[in-house]
């Protein structure tokens, strides 16, 4: 048996929303060797009804080649079967869907720390900037790196 | 060199991206950035918070003491808050 | 503003397949308060070509409970605002579901961590066993538990 | 008392679940297996790895040490591999 080729992620930066179910299909449908699909989802909150909408920045070209070495990293250090991440640009509101990171993988443990990893480095290294409009009308200006995030993704190293 | 700013910076220095001619003595991140502040009270605004700024050469990050080098496209932008 | 009402989780142990989308979107839906959506499908592997299906035998009415009592524990321990788990039995063909856990909270941490958890001792506690049937028609006999799960589920502690 | 067997123990005990009178010297789950063992050869295969067999009373797990009391319904079953 040839050894299983390597694993291409599918990487999208766009302003149109995704459909999560979709794409967790993609990676598992017609295979039998996929054993653990993980899904995360990140979702625009409104901040306890404060915000009408979050406003996405980002940098046209590296973001996509930024999360393309995250992704590449993240392939190369757990055996995945997949892995898919689509993340939004442009005005989102209240519960609607920013974010999506799926991977499949034989294992559940490989699955759920790819994605993990995936989210705490999109979180710190993909250049996305987001800024707060608020229900009054104005806007609340930008929000602020939280020195958690970076907490988070030092776990990997 | 194009310069390119995002998110704060952005709005600080009042434009997307601009083409600029640079002194050869130039030759790293932190000379760019000192050599910015110098030049207009907009730059200063925005790199006032140097240690904040993050770089990338080419879309790439890199640190601040990285050389400029054949770089074609410089960007300043604040901490990422993506995801 | 009155507390948030406890979590309820959702939890059924049933022979018939799930819709993970569709389990995904009831925690989510008509909300702004859910950031992180976190969906872990475990799939039947055919195990390289060897397996025709696995049968999973449970213990009725304590399969419930027990998971009822972990999905507890995830409660008091993330700030949910929803978790879902769905276990099936019987026999399951190579590609096809086995488990699903959504769990939905404002953070991502939380969501993860909680989805991970759940799956950890749902492998250890949760009453459901495997057994392997192979292509040649042959019952290759139970699976057996394996040490890792055990470390894993000692994460937690 | 009732006593449930699953997966490989259920196998190797022949049913799937029997009802039975025990003395009143059997007080806990170690007495009950030790008890089955003596009482025939089948019982006697299925716990003969007796560390690894799990036990749960009305439903719950709990430890072989664990006293009976008022228990209705005994589980003998092998670890876990749900999931």
């Amino acid at each position: 048996m040839a050894d299983p080729a390597p694993v291409l992620a599918t990487i999208r930066v766009q302003s149109e929303d995704f459909d999560a179910a979709h794409e967790a299909n993609l990676l598992a449908q017609g295979r039998k060797d996929v054993g653990a699909l993980v899904t995360f989802t990140g979702l625009c909150r409104d901040e306890g009804g404060r915000l009408s909408a979050l406003e996405l920045e980002h940098y046209p070209g590296m973001a996509e080649a930024e999360i393309a070495r995250i992704a590449e990293q993240a392939c190369s250090r757990w055996p995945l079967t997949g892995l898919t991440v689509i993340h939004r640009f442009g005005k989102i509101a209240p519960g609607r869907n920013i974010v999506l990171v799926v991977a499949a993988s034989s294992h559940r443990r490989a699955a759920f720390e790819a994605a993990d990893f995936m989210m705490d480095f999109l979180k710190t290294r993909a250049p996305f900037w987001k800024k707060e409009h608020l229900l009054s009308g104005e806007s609340q200006g930008w929000v602020e790196a939280r020195d958690v995030d970076d907490e988070d993704a030092k776990r990997w190293t | 060199m194009k310069i390119r700013y995002f998110a704060w910076v952005r709005e600080k220095v009042g434009v997307d991206e601009e083409t600029l001619d640079l002194p050869e003595s130039v030759t790293t991140v932190a000379h760019l950035i000192s050599f910015l502040k110098a030049s207009d009270e907009r730059y200063a605004m925005a790199f006032e918070e140097q240690d904040a700024i993050r770089v990338a050469l080419d879309q790439m990050h890199v640190e601040h003491d990285e050389p400029l080098g054949v770089t074609q496209e410089v960007a300043f932008f604040p901490p990422m808050t993506g995801g």
